[in-house]
């Protein structure tokens, strides 16, 4: 029963950590049907803003009152990354050949994370650390620290408890600003139908540009909680991140915001659950269980899933693009 | 070059230049031979050979890598101060390995390909020296690592049966065999008799558990659990939500810092308050920035006595110090001084009457099994397989966010 | 290398002065070669010497010819040629690269030497070479010419034109690979690319492509004489040789690749995959000590299994395009690519049967020995050694061969003409009885045994197989690969190949900022020319000349057309 | 242009019916709630033109696409030379109907003649590996389709554009390579969606030449069309659909002088972008 609750809190935390990614890529994917591949790289590079306002403002401090301008940190660079990335390499390609973006965002994937890694430590005016290595990350008061143990044998880690949290925020501001706003009804409209949405004045342009920032943003407050949880933030950070995170828009739908959320949490509870109990089998199943294969048995749920269903477990927006 | 930035100088220079036109003597450089030595002329009567370094420069592991690099640097250095090798000028070829199999196969294939590349030190992966060791045996140039601690390296892939597959291959650490032993008896003495053990599954770490959990067993203790972890990752709950239930009184972690930090600090996180003990691949100071303020009471062995110990070492350190070098010498920078002096050694008598590099290699490989002198990690000497004969170890322990030294103990 | 185009008027005025000012700009550049460029004999290969050039002279000398040639072809003693080539153009082209080549040139020197002050009158008379043949070049008038349609063929004199030109890409290679100072290296490559462009103005490779499809066979037989001479030029050293083996075992698996991308228009970021089963095939079934399958049939054998292996392998990851395609698709070969990857990782006997040994992988696999022939020892031919990669290089060599071969035939064959339907329309295509989900999966597995193949071989070249090699990464450098020289051609994929392993070995100290580059060269390719530096020859009809007028014409139907389609 | 052959081209001289080609019977098609085709009754045979008419979602598109195999109809049958085609477009093209496209689809990046050799695909059936050896078989097959190709390209009129590509034509020569392209598949039976939509009248006017000529090689034709003049001009009998129900079913001139005809072109065009829907 313990295995049970503790794999359930290690279930939902990563899951909520994939959910808070994988909103970027449904946002995106629901207006302009791209596969933004370069996402995880936002994600890592919201990461490594906040440290990055760590170290300028308040190295060697741990108040909590910091945490929030650290978040601040983290949505500049990664909003800016997205809305730059979106303005110089997709807003071309709207027409082009269906390759053409795809492989443009590997590009840019290997891009940004090559240059975090060669210049995170050149920034001028800065002695930041080189990100060729792990680089560690700050410590808050309350967010980190003891963990708790509501029972024996289950913990949970304060970071946990912080990365849940902002989902629950993160959901509920999203919700708000998508059915409140104007301009998340203006995403709404677009990702139903683009031409008609420019016929009746929306700006198509502009909520483009609005849904890859909401999902930086997110993705921004991802990587601050994924470096509080593991204390340590790398430039290659994103890549698995972000596939899983991909993984999780699908199985909720991609497309769908709910969908995104939902998937996240479903997914990381799957993972953590596989972890656990494939490792107890008898032996010759047992030994493709446990962590080794947790990535294994994530990657061909999310095979199975784009090929059996691929409108996801909530169903979602489906266009082909054969 | 000197900067020459006076006219007067530029219009002396013109005339000389003219006057050596007018000669039309080429120096010999610009001939089509393709190999990256011949660049230095082989004016006088030195003539030139060259050390190569297979190290990652850049990368998660680069600060030992270049560690290993200064500090055959400085070796080679002040074996032309004081002209060790007579009639001989020695010669760094540094190559980076990125840590990879593959790239340290290229670069120690261009330092075969290079026919002044007498000897090399390096590599600090098992991993990557697998693959370096043949395309160097092919050429007969000798190996020497100052951080291979894998036992196939030296006695083949059967380890009942032990034969050394190169020739060419030696090092100055001890094996995963000395190393993983030793540390199960450290932990078995200080009273702790469950221990959990977690490795990377690469050559290093699993060989490293491997002769520690063989050796822990032997003497009485137990294994409670054994665990894996895939290096590129970052998260280890799985592991520490299966390894927590079996409380063990220690964890024995087999590979390198970068992923022992944060193992470190997530099984504390988690509640697994017990020490994380490794073997040399996490004796750094970065090891103690990842795994952050709960790190206090982490163990890590390391071979030889600690460097600053011994007389050898302290005038070692001031020298690399001296020597003005960015970056420290780490963890691996007494050993690399030590194989590249055990290599210079060697060349005492392999170069003394050979005509060319190429002719001298058998010799050298010859040689320097039979080299034997006092290093600055202790006695410099090698085995019938290659391997160090010294054994002595050091056990560290974090105190205070640095490693102390513990308990520096011989092998036997 | 467009400058501002000059008003007419002034050109025409002036027409009669650039010819010689271009003619005799020419000469200064090709008269520098012979003086000395710099004081410091330490730097650039020597260049400090008169009368015996060596790397930047020499290059600097090589402009200077193409331009005597271009310069005597406009009007001289070889006008004839001028009523087919378009000079003029090709000596501004020159001219403005001559004066880049120049300004490098004296940057490197100053670079290297400190200052300025280091370059000799060389130097200095060859900038004022180029300056005088980017000037005279801009009043060079065009002239009228000749369509190369209408040309009489002189099959011998083409003939040897393309042996000169495999010869001179031989040297070339040989010369440029044998220099290991970035400077010498980057110079000869600017130097490659002005003459390559100013020829290209002219009209040269125009007429080369007619001379190529009059004589294919020969230049195909040329083609890979030069190849197989190529290990001869290496004078022993099997640095290069290594490097060229790796681009052959890239370039073979980027051309299966090629069939999947190129020709059936399916993406696929798993392909490492492939070739990474060929190669564990071949580590598991070699005499390795730490080889986990017991059976060594002989190498042809495991060639083949490996193969095989493969294009299992290719089926499975096929299947889901019965009903995946575009975006998903990448994103489930992906992810088959990390199972593999992973399972590679994980079979080490603690998870999973022990059949990979884990991330160690199997290392210690010694070399081929094909009938009698020890791989991995040096041999002699015609006095000059061949060291361990040369032998690979050969075998690698008949493998590509046998590659390109069934690439090029499957395309040109009714499976070729089908993939590339599924690529322009799929439904289309169904509609027309292409079987369209039996080719995409025949796609897969060609592609994947022909990677296989390679694979096996592989193996044995790096002597261990481990799955970082089989990361990501190299999938998406294999698709780069097939995406900068050309998606569906072969001689594209074989440049793209080349540039993405050769430049970063040859430029160490860019090797660092390798990856940045590349992700930054797929961004920008995509965006300037997502057709890749080597259209495919249906592509390239779209650029042909005798279709301008039509495409011109198919515009105006078309703005005739939209009316009505717009009324109904 | 070459094709305009004087004789045939007043169209009256019409050859006799033969054996029945396609016979629908009682063809029913539902997108859940939606009836796009309800109980229509159709049949063709041989050296037949017959045209089908009907406004803008009528189920046009949609019946025709219960004929070509591409939706198998909610109930009802469709039978070709008395036998029932699976559903597979591949099985259909192989048993002798062929079709071409509303929105043209061509291979843009092909040529001409390569786009014809694609229609040749069911025809052969060379493997990879004769391919690659250039076995006998290959080289008979490929002989064979290409101087096939060429004819039919000839045959349409495009015999000296062969090697340009496809999107580089004019508009109206995309349309016959279309044409070309499904002739290359040896059909019984074609079948052509609105062949002369955005063609000038001249070129209605050798489209009708033209399908006049493939009449006379003895196929079916089945011509679903927006332009009366046209139909009535080219075809044997004509189908109005209306709502999914065939409204009229008989000779140009009965369904000409059918008043509710032209009422459901006056007001029936309701459901305007399901037709579109449909065939994306």
């Amino acid at each position: 029963m313990e295995i049970f609750l503790q794999q359930l809190v290690n279930g939902l935390t990563l899951g909520s950590l994939y959910a808070l990614i994988a909103v970027g890529y449904t946002v995106v994917y629901g207006i302009v049907q791209l596969i933004n591949f370069a996402h995880g790289e936002v994600f890592m590079i919201g990461a490594f803003g906040a440290l990055a306002t760590y170290l300028l403002l308040f190295q060697g401090q741990t108040a909590l009152w910091i945490l929030p301008i650290m978040i601040i940190g983290a949505m500049i660079a990664s909003v800016g990354t997205a809305v730059l990335m979106e303005r110089v390499a997709y807003r071309p390609l709207r027409n082009a050949p269906r390759l053409a973006p795809l492989i443009t965002a590997i590009g840019i994937s290997v891009f940004l994370q090559e240059f975090v890694r060669l210049f995170f430590d050149k920034v001028p005016g800065t002695d930041f650390p080189s990100a060729k290595a792990k680089i560690p990350f700050p410590q808050i008061d309350v967010v980190t620290g003891r963990a708790f143990h509501p029972m024996e044998g289950v913990t949970i880690q304060r970071a946990a408890i912080f990365t849940v949290a902002m989902l629950l925020l993160s959901a509920v501001g999203l919700w708000w600003f998508v059915n409140k706003t104007k301009l998340g009804r203006g995403m709404q409209a677009v990702s139903q139908d683009p031409d008609t949405a420019r016929l009746m004045g929306i700006n198509v342009d502009r909520i483009i540009v609005v849904a890859f920032a909401v999902g930086a943003a997110l993705a921004a407050i991802a990587g601050v909680a994924q470096g509080l949880q593991i204390t340590n933030v790398n430039f290659k950070m994103g890549f698995i991140a972000g596939l899983k995170a991909f993984t999780a828009a699908v199985l909720g739908g991609i497309g769908n915001i709910q969908g995104a959320v939902v998937g996240g949490l479903v997914l990381g509870l799957a993972e953590a659950f596989i972890t656990q109990y494939t490792g107890m089998l008898p032996d010759p199943f047992g030994q493709f269980g446990g962590s080794s294969w947790k990535d294994v048995w994530a990657f061909a749920l999310l095979i199975v899933i784009l090929v059996f269903r691929p409108q996801g477990l909530l169903g979602a927006k489906v266009v082909d693009r054969a | 070059m000197p900067k020459r930035s006076a006219v007067s100088v530029g219009a002396t220079l013109l005339v000389a230049s003219l006057a050596l036109s007018a000669c039309g003597s080429r120096g010999g450089s610009d001939t089509s031979s393709s190999a990256a030595g011949s660049g230095a002329s082989a004016g006088g009567a030195t003539k030139t050979a060259k050390i190569g370094v297979i190290a990652p420069l850049s990368g998660d592991l680069a600060a030992l890598g270049l560690g290993i690099q200064n500090s055959v640097d400085l070796a080679i250095k002040q074996a032309n101060e004081t002209n060790a090798i007579p009639g001989w000028k020695l010669e760094l070829a540094a190559e980076d390995d990125q840590a990879t199999a593959d790239v340290g196969k290229n670069a120690a294939t261009k330092l075969a390909g290079d026919k002044d590349v007498i000897g090399v030190v390096g590599t600090l992966n098992s991993s990557v020296a697998l693959q370096v060791q043949p395309v160097l045996s092919s050429a007969n140039i000798v190996q020497v690592s100052p951080a291979n601690t894998g036992v196939s390296l030296t006695k083949g892939e059967d380890a009942a049966n032990p034969a050394r597959p190169f020739k060419t291959y030696f090092r100055t650490c001890t094996t995963d065999a000395i190393q993983g032993p030793f540390a199960a008896r450290f932990l078995f003495e200080s009273g702790i008799k469950e221990v959990a053990t977690v490795h990377d599954k690469k050559a290093y770490g699993q060989g490293l558990v491997q002769a520690f959990t063989e050796e822990f067993e032997k003497l009485g203790g137990t294994v409670v659990a054994a665990e894996t972890i895939n290096p590129d990752e970052d998260k280890y709950d799985a592991v520490v939500s299966a390894i927590k239930p079996k409380s063990p009184k220690a964890l024995y972690y087999g590979g390198e810092y970068p992923n022992a930090g944060p193992l470190s600090q997530q099984m504390k996180s988690q509640g697994l308050n017990i020490p994380l003990m490794g073997g040399d691949g996490i004796f750094d100071p970065k090891f103690i920035e990842l795994a952050g303020s709960t790190s206090d009471g982490d163990l890590a062995t390391s071979v030889g006595a600690p460097t600053d110990s011994t007389d050898s070492g302290k005038k070692f350190l001031e020298e690399y110090k001296a020597a003005g070098y960015s970056d420290p010498s780490a963890a691996y920078g007494g050993y690399a001084y030590d194989a590249a002096n055990s290599i210079i050694n060697a060349l005492k008598t392999s170069l003394a009457n050979a005509a060319s590099v190429e002719d001298a290699r058998q010799a050298t490989v010859d040689a320097l099994g039979k080299v034997s002198f006092d290093g600055v990690t202790g006695k410099v000497a090698f085995d019938e397989f290659g391997d160090t004969t010294t054994k002595i170890l050091t056990v560290y322990k974090v105190t205070g966010g640095e490693w102390k030294t513990e308990k520096t103990d011989e092998f036997k | 290398m467009n400058l501002p185009t000059l008003p007419d008027t002034l050109r025409e005025q002036h027409s009669g002065k650039g010819w010689p000012l271009a003619l005799v700009g020419s000469l200064l550049l090709l008269v520098s070669g012979l003086l000395s460029w710099s004081f410091d004999p330490s730097i650039l290969g020597d260049i400090s010497i008169a009368f015996w050039p060596a790397s930047l002279q020499l290059f600097a000398m090589i402009l200077g010819a193409v331009g005597v040639l271009l310069a005597l072809m406009h009007r001289g003693p070889l006008h004839r040629l001028g009523d087919w080539f378009d000079t003029a153009l090709g000596l501004r082209a020159l001219g403005t690269g001559s004066l880049l080549f120049v300004v490098f040139s004296l940057v490197a020197i100053a670079s290297e030497a400190g200052g300025l002050v280091n370059v000799n009158p060389g130097g200095w008379l060859a900038l004022a070479g180029a300056l005088l043949l980017t000037v005279g070049a801009r009043f060079v008038p065009q002239r009228q010419l000749n369509s190369f349609a209408k040309a009489k063929a002189n099959p011998v004199l083409e003939i040897v034109v393309i042996v000169l030109g495999m010869a001179a890409i031989l040297f070339g290679a040989a010369y440029v690979l044998g220099r290991d100072d970035p400077w010498i290296f980057v110079g000869f490559l600017v130097m490659a690319a002005v003459a390559f462009m100013a020829l290209a103005r002219a009209g040269f490779f125009t007429w080369m492509s007619h001379v190529a499809q009059r004589h294919r066979h020969v230049l195909t037989l040329a083609a890979f004489v030069v190849a197989f001479l190529f290990p001869f030029t290496q004078d022993g050293s099997d640095a290069n040789m290594s490097i060229a083996t790796q681009v052959l075992i890239f370039a073979a698996t980027a051309i299966g690749l090629n069939i999947v991308v190129g020709l059936a228009g399916l993406l696929d970021l798993g392909y490492i995959a492939f070739l990474g089963s060929g190669a564990y095939v071949g580590a598991m079934m070699s005499n390795a000590a730490s080889a986990t399958i017991g059976w060594k049939p002989p190498f042809i054998v495991v060639m083949l299994i490996g193969a095989c292996v493969a294009a299992t392998l290719g089926l499975i990851i096929g299947s889901p395009t019965l009903r995946v395609s575009g975006d998903y698709l990448a994103i489930v070969t992906l992810a088959f690519g990390e199972i593999f990857r992973l399972s590679m990782f994980n079979l080490d006997g603690n998870n999973g049967p022990d059949l990979t040994n884990g991330p160690n992988g199997i290392p210690g696999i010694p070399d081929l020995n094909l009938f009698g022939f020890d791989f991995g020892k040096p041999h002699t031919v015609f006095g000059i050694q061949l060291g361990r990669f040369s032998n690979y290089y050969f075998i690698l060599l008949l493998l590509i061969g046998f590659i390109i071969l069934v690439f090029t035939r499957l395309n040109n064959s009714r499976i070729g003409r089908g993939w590339v339907a599924i690529r322009e329309d799929e439904r289309a295509a169904e509609a027309m009885g292409v079987n369209t989900f039996g080719l995409k999966l025949l796609g897969f597995a060609v592609g994947a045994f022909l990677a296989g193949l390679a694979g096996t071989i592989k193996a044995h070249q790096d002597t261990a197989a481990s799955p970082d090699q089989y990361i990501f990464l190299e999938s998406a450098f294999l698709l780069a690969a097939v995406v900068l020289g050309g998606m569906g051609t072969v001689a594209g994929v074989l440049i793209g190949a080349t540039i993405l392993k050769l430049l970063p070995e040859k430029l160490r100290f860019f090797s660092e900022y390798r990856l940045l580059l590349f992700g930054l060269l797929l961004v920008i390719m995509m965006r300037v020319r997502p057709e890749g530096l080597i259209a495919s020859k249906r592509r390239q009809l779209e650029f042909h000349e005798d279709d301008e007028e039509l495409a011109q014409e198919v515009q105006a139907d078309h703005l005739i057309d939209a009316a009505p389609e717009a009324a109904r | 242009m070459t094709v305009i052959d004087t004789e045939v081209q007043d169209g009256r001289a019409r050859p006799q019916r033969g054996a029945k080609v396609l016979d629908a019977e009682q063809v029913t098609m539902r997108f859940g709630g939606l009836v796009a085709v309800n109980k229509v009754d159709f049949d063709v045979h041989e050296g037949e033109i017959v045209g089908l008419i009907g406004p803008n979602g009528a189920g046009k598109t949609t019946f025709f696409n219960c004929l070509t195999g591409m939706y198998k109809p909610t109930s009802g049958t469709v039978k070709f030379y008395g036998e029932v085609l699976p559903p597979k477009p591949r099985a259909v093209v192989k048993a002798g109907m062929a079709r071409t496209f509303q929105n043209i689809r061509l291979f843009g990046n092909m040529t001409a003649l390569e786009n014809v050799m694609v229609g040749r695909y069911c025809r052969t059936t060379s493997g990879a590996i004769t391919s690659v050896l250039h076995g006998p078989k290959y080289r008979r097959e490929e002989a064979e389709s290409r101087s096939r190709a060429q004819e039919l390209l000839d045959f349409v009129g495009l015999g000296k554009s062969s090697e340009l590509l496809a999107r580089n034509m004019p508009y109206g020569d995309q349309r016959r390579l279309e044409i070309a392209r499904a002739l290359a598949t040896d059909p019984k039976l074609i079948l052509l969606d609105e062949p002369t939509a955005g063609m000038n009248p001249l070129e209605t006017q050798q489209a009708m030449d033209l399908i006049f000529k493939i009449r006379d090689q003895g196929l079916a034709v089945v011509v679903i069309e927006h332009d009366m003049r046209f139909i009535f001009q080219l075809c044997d009998r004509v189908l109005c659909l209306v709502r999914g129900e065939a409204l009229v079913w008989g000779t140009p001139g009965e369904v000409q002088s059918d008043p509710r005809v032209v009422e459901a072109y006056i007001g029936g065009s309701e459901l305007e972008d399901d037709e579109d829907e449909v065939q994306a």
